[in-house]
């Protein structure tokens, strides 16, 4: 029963929040129904590790034969551990003086239900409403809080995302009419029509557009669930929908989607170099980590596929606190074009080292949560084909030269003179030292983590991807 | 005993770091560096213990790292004579070149920043070589690269040293992706990256494999050790201070890539193909390194230079198997080049920061110790007999003419070469007229003259460290004398009177070609740098608008196909009745259908 | 032979055919409303002359019955056209269907 | 009988053509009261000789006259009638003859009927429409009620919208 | 028939209501007649006599479309311009209960004319009261539209009706297989007299103008009302005739008005023309699932039709709160929604996204159905079409709630009347209702 109190929760706290609307109040408030979220997701942990495997059925639409069904394994636990704490990083990183604070934590705490829905339930119908009911929050926030030119940027955003669940419906429609055992020709079909959403959602190369767009636009918590998060999805997707319903079109096509991801890989590494905003490099540098991990979850290896959920947390981790900083930057000078920006280092050195230490883990240093992952997922890789393995290797040589560029144009060089003074609060150096060492902590104990995320349920859905 | 020193030669860096960065603001100025000194010594005295009292090799397992599938890793530490011998040398320069430190930067206001990242240096330096797995040495190996990234950037205010620093770690990087393809070889077919494992069964693999695996590590030791095709970041990484081009760039860091051929020699002997490529790496190296070297006019680009064209030798011996040569000149290098390093960081801090040799001379008189230190080290480099230099590089020239003619020929036009290059910087520097106006330079502090004394004993004595078995005194000793007396004789001729130097330049095609390292920078930039970057430039403006517009193409074309119809709704109802009745007429005929 | 008989039911058929599609065109072209409402009248006497005649052939007079109640609906529908109607001509004092065609698009 | 039948439809149709094609609008009016006659006709012809009254005192008497007091009003009679362009007209009378033509051929199509069943002849129809009016139909009889009390309330409605605003 | 007697005595109490004492009670009494009559068809449940047959389909139906009148009744007593000296628009809301009884009528007819009675009941008023707002020009030439092309239409059915009876010889829909080419002729053009009512794309192109032209107020119901009334009718209608009549020619009507009605859509600046070609396109999405009829087609329409008024309900009132307070009823008044009213904004957006069929809101789970039906029917062509049409339908709805949160024009908060309040929270809690409970919609049959 404590899934379901783990999934009500946030909606809950939601409706809530939307009537709050002192700043202060619906900031305390948020945080409070996030730290709970956070405390019932790790008992349900605890609980999954005595149990062996959580679920809850409760009957909602008879005619449609829609149940309420959610069964949690080991990797959707991993993603649920995820989207409580991004959550928490985005709400604890909100500065509290923005327009009517309280629908704005309401919108996050929906988006984390949501979340958390899509990642424990065990039913297509569920997976695909969930799926939808994400894009909402997200569209709103960007909505409310967006940038500039946010108008163009949500109807993109909206209509590749809804593209994407259109062809996730179709599919499923397809499956459900065939009754779940699907012939050899129509899994080639359905494997199509998934790839399409999973590759919108996560994004990969041709269908990554709205990317960079939507994390320039978006405030830096809805950029945080969508980096941190909701790209996760889309992997989840690969490995609960498609690898389960179309498991021989995964064969088939396997190198061709390897092939496209690491397109992707190379693309996002190269464009990376030359964006000139902070957050459009971490969109495209995030473009090529996700093709990566998609990459290595169709290796087929099972070193390559924890390897990519494990990456899964710490590029969330990265990620979400790369962005903090940029939020932290952004709030005291105003601006995130790396050509105003530089010299933060001789005014704040201790934001400085955390940006240091993220950006190593993003790049895959080693002792840090990158390094772990990628080696895995590389070595996946080259048990598929070492071609493979060199290119996405590239993407480690890219990915040093363009983060380092970035740290160079944020953090070095003399700066304008009249940058302002860099005194962090408490929050922040807390929050900021708690993603540092759990990074360097994630990069020396991995054990924890991987021995987590390989539970022995998720091995006969392993038998079924590795064919 | 031996598990206690080791784990504390470690552990001695480590705490170092982290007690100068915790405490950094809290310690006074002076302190923070002299804590420095004292990890390093400690890990010294430690290593040096442990080296003396036990002979057995011995693997002390930490933890393991992680574990998935058939594929695990384990921190574990190798207790053999190659990697003692590598520690104790490791924190032995490193002290001293610490303890001159203290005075080099004793007035930059970044002091403790500076102490910290050198512990964090000699920590995964320590990590490098002392790990039993090619994953731990990884871990080294990528840490050493961000230490020299921090280092080399450290006065990051001036533009110019940050991008060199960025060019340094990114090379690494490129260097990283060879050995990182290396492991990955050995995590599939093995499962693990031990030592133990890797060389037992690393023969059993064909050659075609175990080919593609050793030119991955060959690749990690090009990029660590600035070898042919990844050098170009060495001599701009002389923007660090000087202490660090000492410790990082003469001493340690740089020799990790023979240490790494040497380690793995066993995978290498097991690929000719790749020996002989090493061979000719090393061999290039040298003489690339040397010819440059002659011409160049800053201090510390001229021993860059002859770095790069020491380890073209160290590496190239490492590649004809003469492992133990090769590691008794890394050994002797890192004390003379440490020294001579040292020893232009006197130079350089008395004229104030100005590096250029044209702009010295006559400092004979001015600096009279840090003229001895340097004749001492310049003659062990050069290889005159008595000093370390010459024991050192005689073995490996001894191995290279056992293995082939050409090679051994080759290494001694470069060793001509390098004596003439060392010689002309020894006049240019301290003999010849004042050439640096009212600059007074003086000596430096105490604390920084008793390395250079230590280093330069070490670069005299340093010969009889490692025996010459057989007596290769006769022959090549004379030709040897002769030679240098002709090389310092022709430098003397041309730099060493009070002659104006800057006329004297000549302006050949090749003496152009040399100033400018045969533009291989500016080769890089233009044919690989400056396309990539256009090319992503290009994707960034066209493609992404381009697919920007694809639903606005789309919008138009759904708007395009609904005009007529919109036409069609023009307001006047006798064409809205006309519309019913043509549908009921449709309706009517479809009836026939 | 009762006048049924002998005629056939085609025709009638085709006689409600013809005033129908007369009808219909007189919608179609004419430009004034009361014209058109006119032709829709005609319209409906068509059909009505049509049940009436096959209530005949069938002797079932449930189709007179919805003749009746045709009737009355025309009646219905003519009083709410004028009252349109009017109400258009006091304002702009014409009923040119063409001159009110400003909602479009 | 099939001569009179053949005269009053041609009376009907020629009307009705008259009504469609002619300029002025009163002489519309009156051809369509003559076709009302002729198919009132038709009724009586049918033996449905209630409906021929009916239809006699309802559409030629009441509605038409509503049409002409109308016309009188709105003084349409004075000018001619603007027509649509010569090309409308040309399409409209095409697609209508068109339609005629499907319905033609449906009825020619449609398998013929053999005969109707020669049930006895039915004689004078108000006596049996009474009954069946107010027996079997009577509940439609009341909603009709419905129908014209909307009617009444709309007519009233959408009439005095202009004096009521000028009330105010 | 008590349901119809009910509204009846009603529509006459509204029209004597100058005249009666009840000035304040004139409200509770509508919405209790409402009650009672819904509670009506309880006491005769199931009645089939030749005329009538108030049965399951009618009951749910009719419960729809009381609810929805109930719901407009409210926000019309509410509605500021119709208040002359603050009595309530009794005239108005009498014709808005003649028409939902000529609603009620048109889902519970078995004989054809009292089917074309009832469209007659229900078309009547809405003349009348399109037409209502005599200062606008636009109203009386969307009522002049309106009636010319109803009365067209009920001329059509008509002929249909007397073909069908002159080929088979009965009233009675079903009764006998029409072999003969007449009777199917009838069939198909009284299908077209409906579909004229549901806005069917050869008989479309009323909707556009009227919707533009009537008061807000009525566009609204009339939208609703109407949709629901007539796909009610077709249900009745489809259910007993031979699919190959009627199959093609309904098939290639769904596309074209899905097609157009989204193809248009995306065209328009007005929100009410917008909204009107919307509702073509959510009628050919009905249209759909009569091909074939299937048990599940029923329940599918139903629920369609109930999640699509709740929906244009919703949308409707907002707009005419926002001509209330002044705004012209183009896109661009939605500006700054967000800032000047929450709950407005919150009925606005979860009415869009029911319409563009956004989980999990009740207009999702009715397309679902709808797509559930069209794959168990194997037209694979069909689905591509139909998944284009949503994709389209998605980017002009998105378009329509992306306003509310741009910059807005004016600041001043838009302010509400009591009842008008009332409705929006009637609104607010039914959408909730059907997103948290479809089961009671979706078990009925």
């Amino acid at each position: 029963m404590i899934l379901l109190g783990v999934i009500l929760f946030p909606f809950l706290s939601a409706i809530v929040s939307f009537f709050l609307h002192s700043e202060k109040g619906s900031k305390a408030w948020a945080l409070l129904s996030v730290f709970i979220e956070g405390f019932l997701v790790f008992f349900s942990a605890y609980l999954y590790s005595q149990a062996g495997y959580l679920s809850v059925e409760i009957p909602w639409i008879q005619t449609l034969g829609i149940h309420l069904h959610f069964g949690v394994r080991g990797f959707e636990l991993w993603m649920m551990i995820l989207s409580a704490v991004v959550p928490a990083m985005a709400v604890v990183s909100s500065s509290s003086k923005r327009a009517n604070p309280g629908s704005y934590y309401g919108l996050l705490l929906g988006m984390q239900g949501a979340l958390m829905g899509l990642f424990a339930c065990a039913n297509l119908f569920l997976f695909y409403i969930f799926w939808e009911l994400s894009i909402l929050p997200s569209f709103f926030l960007l909505m409310g809080w967006g940038g500039l030119r946010k108008e163009k940027t949500a109807v993109t955003y909206v209509v590749y995302s809804l593209a994407g669940s259109f062809a996730l419906l179709a599919g499923l429609l397809y499956v459900f009419m065939s009754g779940g055992q699907v012939s050899v020709y129509g899994q080639m079909g359905v494997f199509i029509l998934f790839f399409i959403a999973v590759a919108i959602k996560i994004p990969l190369w041709p269908f990554h557009s709205w990317q960079p767009d939507t994390y320039e636009q978006t405030d830096h918590a809805t950029t945080m669930m969508v980096a941190g998060v909701l790209s996760k999805m889309g992997l989840l997707g690969i490995l609960k929908v498609m690898l389960l319903f179309a498991p021989l079109g995964a064969v088939f096509s396997s190198d061709k989607v390897i092939g496209l991801a690491i397109v992707s890989i190379l693309y996002g590494s190269s464009l990376a170099l030359v964006q000139g905003h902070f957050k459009r490099v971490i969109a495209y540098s995030s473009l090529a980590h996700m093709g990566l991990m998609a990459a290595s979850l169709f290796s087929g290896t099972s070193e390559g596929i924890q390897g990519s959920i494990f990456q899964m947390g710490s590029h969330a981790l990265n990620v979400v606190g790369l962005i903090w900083i940029g939020h932290i930057i952004y709030e005291r000078t105003g601006t995130l074009k790396l050509a105003e920006l530089g010299g933060i280092r001789s005014r704040s050195p201790f934001l400085s080292a955390v940006f240091l230490v993220v950006i190593l883990g993003s790049i895959g240093f080693p002792l840090t949560n990158g390094f772990v992952g990628e080696t895995l997922m590389l070595f996946g890789l080259y048990s598929v084909h070492p071609l493979f393995a060199i290119l996405a290797g590239l993407s480690l040589v890219l990915g040093a030269w363009y983060m380092m560029r970035l740290f160079q144009a944020v953090m070095l060089g003399k700066g304008n003179s009249n940058l302002p003074e860099f005194n962090l609060t408490w929050s922040e150096r807390i929050g900021l030292g708690v993603i540092m060492v759990s990074i360097v902590g994630m990069g020396i104990f991995p054990q924890p983590f991987l021995d987590f995320v390989t539970p022995s349920s998720f091995k006969e859905s392993d038998s079924s991807c590795t064919q | 005993m031996m598990l206690f020193g080791m784990i504390a030669t470690l552990a001695f860096p480590l705490i170092g770091f982290f007690l100068i960065t915790l405490l950094g603001r809290v310690l006074p100025r002076p302190v923070g560096g002299w804590l420095a000194c004292v990890s390093v010594a400690g890990a010294f005295i430690s290593a040096g213990t442990v080296l003396l009292t036990c002979e057995s090799s011995a693997t002390i397992g930490l933890f393991n790292w992680f574990e998935v599938g058939n594929v695990s890793a384990h921190f574990s530490i190798l207790v053999d004579s190659l990697s003692l011998w590598m520690s104790v040398m490791i924190t032995g320069v490193g002290g001293l070149i610490h303890v001159y430190a203290l005075g080099y930067m004793k007035d930059d206001v970044r002091l403790n920043s500076f102490f910290a990242y050198f512990n964090l240096f000699v920590f995964f330096m320590l990590v490098l070589v002392l790990s039993d797995s090619f994953l731990g040495m990884f871990i080294g190996w990528e840490g050493v690269g961000l230490c020299s990234y921090l280092l080399i950037g450290f006065w990051y205010e001036t533009h110019a040293y940050a991008i060199a620093a960025k060019k340094a770690f990114v090379m690494n990087r490129i260097g990283d992706l060879g050995f990182l393809f290396a492991i990955l070889m050995m995590l599939f077919f093995w499962g693990t990256t031990q030592f133990s494992v890797v060389f037992i069964q690393g023969l059993g693999l064909g050659a075609g494999v175990l080919t593609a695996m050793t030119m991955g590590l060959l690749i990690g030791a090009v990029g660590k050790s600035a070898q042919i095709p990844l050098f170009t970041w060495l001599p701009d990484a002389m923007a660090g201070p000087t202490p660090v081009s000492a410790l990082i760039h003469a001493a340690t860091m740089v020799t990790a890539g023979v240490y790494l051929i040497a380690r793995s020699h066993v995978l290498f002997s097991g690929a000719p193909l790749t020996s002989l490529m090493v061979v000719g790496l090393g061999v290039a190296t040298a003489v690339f390194g040397a010819l440059v070297a002659l011409v160049q006019r800053d201090i510390k680009k001229v021993l860059a230079y002859s770095t790069m064209s020491q380890l073209g030798y160290m590496v190239s011996a490492a590649g004809f198997g003469a492992y133990s040569a090769a590691l008794f000149h890394m050994t002797t290098h890192a004390f003379f080049k440490a020294l001579l390093f040292l020893a232009a960081g006197n130079v350089i801090h008395g004229l104030h920061g100005e590096q250029d040799i044209f702009k010295m001379g006559g400092l004979r008189k001015k600096l009279p110790f840090t003229f001895v230190v340097f004749l001492i080290g310049t003659l062990a480099i050069v290889g005159c007999p008595p000093f370390s230099g010459f024991f050192s590089k005689d073995a490996i020239l001894a191995e290279a003419f056992a293995y082939s003619r050409t090679v051994f020929v080759v290494l001694c036009v470069v060793s001509v070469m390098s004596s003439f290059y060392m010689f002309r910087l020894l006049f240019l520097t301290f003999f010849g007229n004042a050439r640096y106006g009212e600059k007074h330079p003086h000596e430096g502090a105490l604390v920084m003259q008793i390395p250079l004394a230590i280093l330069a004993v070490l670069a005299t004595v340093g010969g009889c460290l490692d025996w010459p078995q057989e007596s290769i005194l006769t022959p090549v000793l004379g030709v040897t004398l002769v030679v240098l007396a002709l090389s310092g004789g022709v430098a003397y001729f041309i730099f060493g009177k009070q002659v104006d130097v800057l006329a004297k330049q000549p302006v050949s095609m090749g003496y152009r070609m040399l100033w400018n390292k045969f533009y291989v920078d500016e080769v890089y930039q233009r044919i690989i740098v400056g396309p990539f970057l256009s090319l992503s430039r290009g994707l960034n403006q066209y493609f992404e608008i381009f697919l920007g517009k694809l639903d606005v193409v789309s919008l138009r074309s759904v708007r395009w196909v609904g005009y007529p119809f919109k036409k069609m709704q023009d307001g006047n109802s006798g064409t809205y009745i006309l519309v019913m009745t043509v549908g009921i007429l449709c309706l009517l005929v479809g009836l026939f259908l | 032979m009762t006048y049924l008989e002998t005629i056939p039911s085609e025709w009638y058929l085709i006689l409600s055919a013809i005033v129908f599609c007369i009808g219909l065109c007189g919608v179609l072209i004419r430009r004034n409303a009361m014209s058109v409402l006119m032709c829709i009248e005609m319209m409906l006497n068509a059909v009505m002359l049509l049940l009436v005649a096959f209530s005949g052939y069938y002797r079932d007079f449930s189709a007179q019955i919805a003749v009746f109640f045709i009737m009355i609906v025309a009646a219905a529908e003519v009083a709410v056209g004028l009252v349109i109607f009017s109400m258009m001509f006091k304002k702009t004092s014409s009923i040119d269907l063409d001159d009110w065609g400003h909602l479009k698009g | 009988m099939v001569t009179l039948f053949l005269v009053l439809s041609l009376l009907t149709v020629l009307s009705a053509l008259c009504v469609v094609f002619t300029r002025n609008l009163i002489y519309s009016v009156l051809s369509l009261i003559v076709c009302f006659f002729a198919i009132a006709g038709h009724y009586v012809l049918l033996k449905a000789s209630f409906l021929a009254v009916i239809q006699v005192i309802v559409y030629a008497g009441a509605i038409m006259v509503l049409f002409l007091f109308m016309l009188m009003l709105m003084n349409l009679n004075k000018k001619a009638e603007a027509s649509k362009p010569f090309s409308l007209k040309v399409v409209a009378v095409g697609v209508c003859l068109l339609v005629l033509v499907a319905l033609v051929s449906i009825v020619f199509l449609s398998a013929p009927r053999v005969c109707f069943a020669p049930l006895a002849p039915v004689s004078g129809s108000v006596s049996a429409l009474g009954p069946l009016l107010f027996n079997e139909y009577a509940i439609p009889f009341e909603l009709t009620s419905i129908l014209f009390l909307s009617a009444v309330a709309g007519v009233v409605m959408i009439g005095s919208y202009g004096k009521k605003a000028k009330k105010q | 028939m008590y349901s119809i007697i009910i509204l009846t005595v009603l529509g006459i109490i509204g029209m004597l209501g100058d005249m009666l004492p009840l000035k304040r009670l004139f409200l509770p009494v509508t919405l209790l007649g409402f009650a009672l009559a819904w509670l009506g068809y309880f006491f005769e449940f199931p009645m089939h006599t030749s005329l009538f047959s108030f049965d399951l389909i009618s009951m749910c139906f009719g419960g729809v479309m009381l609810v929805i009148t109930g719901i407009s009744v409210i926000t019309v007593y509410g509605y500021g311009s119709f208040k002359h000296g603050s009595e309530p628009p009794y005239t108005v809301l009498a014709l808005m209960i003649f028409a939902t009884a000529g609603g009620l009528l048109m889902v519970a007819w078995s004989h054809l004319m009292m089917l074309f009675l009832a469209i007659e009941i229900l078309s009547i008023p809405l003349y009348v009261l399109v037409g209502s707002q005599g200062d606008r020009k636009a109203s009386q030439e969307a009522s002049l539209k309106y009636f010319l092309l109803g009365a067209v239409a009920s001329c059509i059915f008509l002929f249909g009706m007397a073909l069908y009876y002159a080929g088979t010889g009965s009233f009675l829909l079903g009764a006998v297989h029409p072999h003969s080419l007449v009777g199917s002729a009838g069939v198909l053009l009284m299908i077209a007299g409906v579909c004229f009512k549901a806005g069917v794309v050869p008989f479309h192109s009323w909707v556009p103008d009227v919707y533009e032209g009537a008061p807000t107020v009525i566009t609204g119901w009339m939208a609703a009302l109407v949709k629901v009334a007539a796909f009610g009718a077709l249900t009745k209608m489809v259910g007993s005739l031979s699919y190959s009549v009627w199959g093609l020619e309904v098939m290639g009507m769904a596309v074209l008005t899905m097609t157009l009605g989204n193809v248009l859509a995306v065209q328009q600046g007005s929100l009410k023309r917008l909204l009107a070609y919307s509702g073509i396109a959510h009628a050919g999405y009905m249209l759909l699932v009569f091909l074939p009829v299937t048990e599940t087609s029923i329940t599918t329409v139903f629920f369609y039709g109930a999640s699509y008024a709740l929906g244009t309900l919703g949308v409707f009132t907002v707009i005419h709160i926002l001509e209330q307070s002044g705004l012209s009823a183009t896109v661009d008044a939605l500006r700054g929604l967000f800032k000047r009213n929450k709950t407005v904004t919150l009925l606005w957006c979860l009415s869009v996204l029911s319409l563009a069929g956004i989980p999990p809101l009740p207009g999702f789970f009715a397309k679902l159905l709808v797509l559930m039906h069209v794959v168990k029917a194997h037209h694979s062509g069909l689905l591509w079409v139909t998944f284009l049409n949503f994709l389209v339908g998605v980017y002009y709805y998105f378009r329509l709630i992306l306003y509310p949160f741009t910059g807005g024009l004016s600041e001043e908060s838009v302010v509400l009347s009591v009842w008008q309040k009332v409705g929006v929270v009637i609104l607010l809690i039914l959408t909730w209702g059907a997103v948290l409970f479809p089961e009671f919609l979706l078990s009925v049959f």
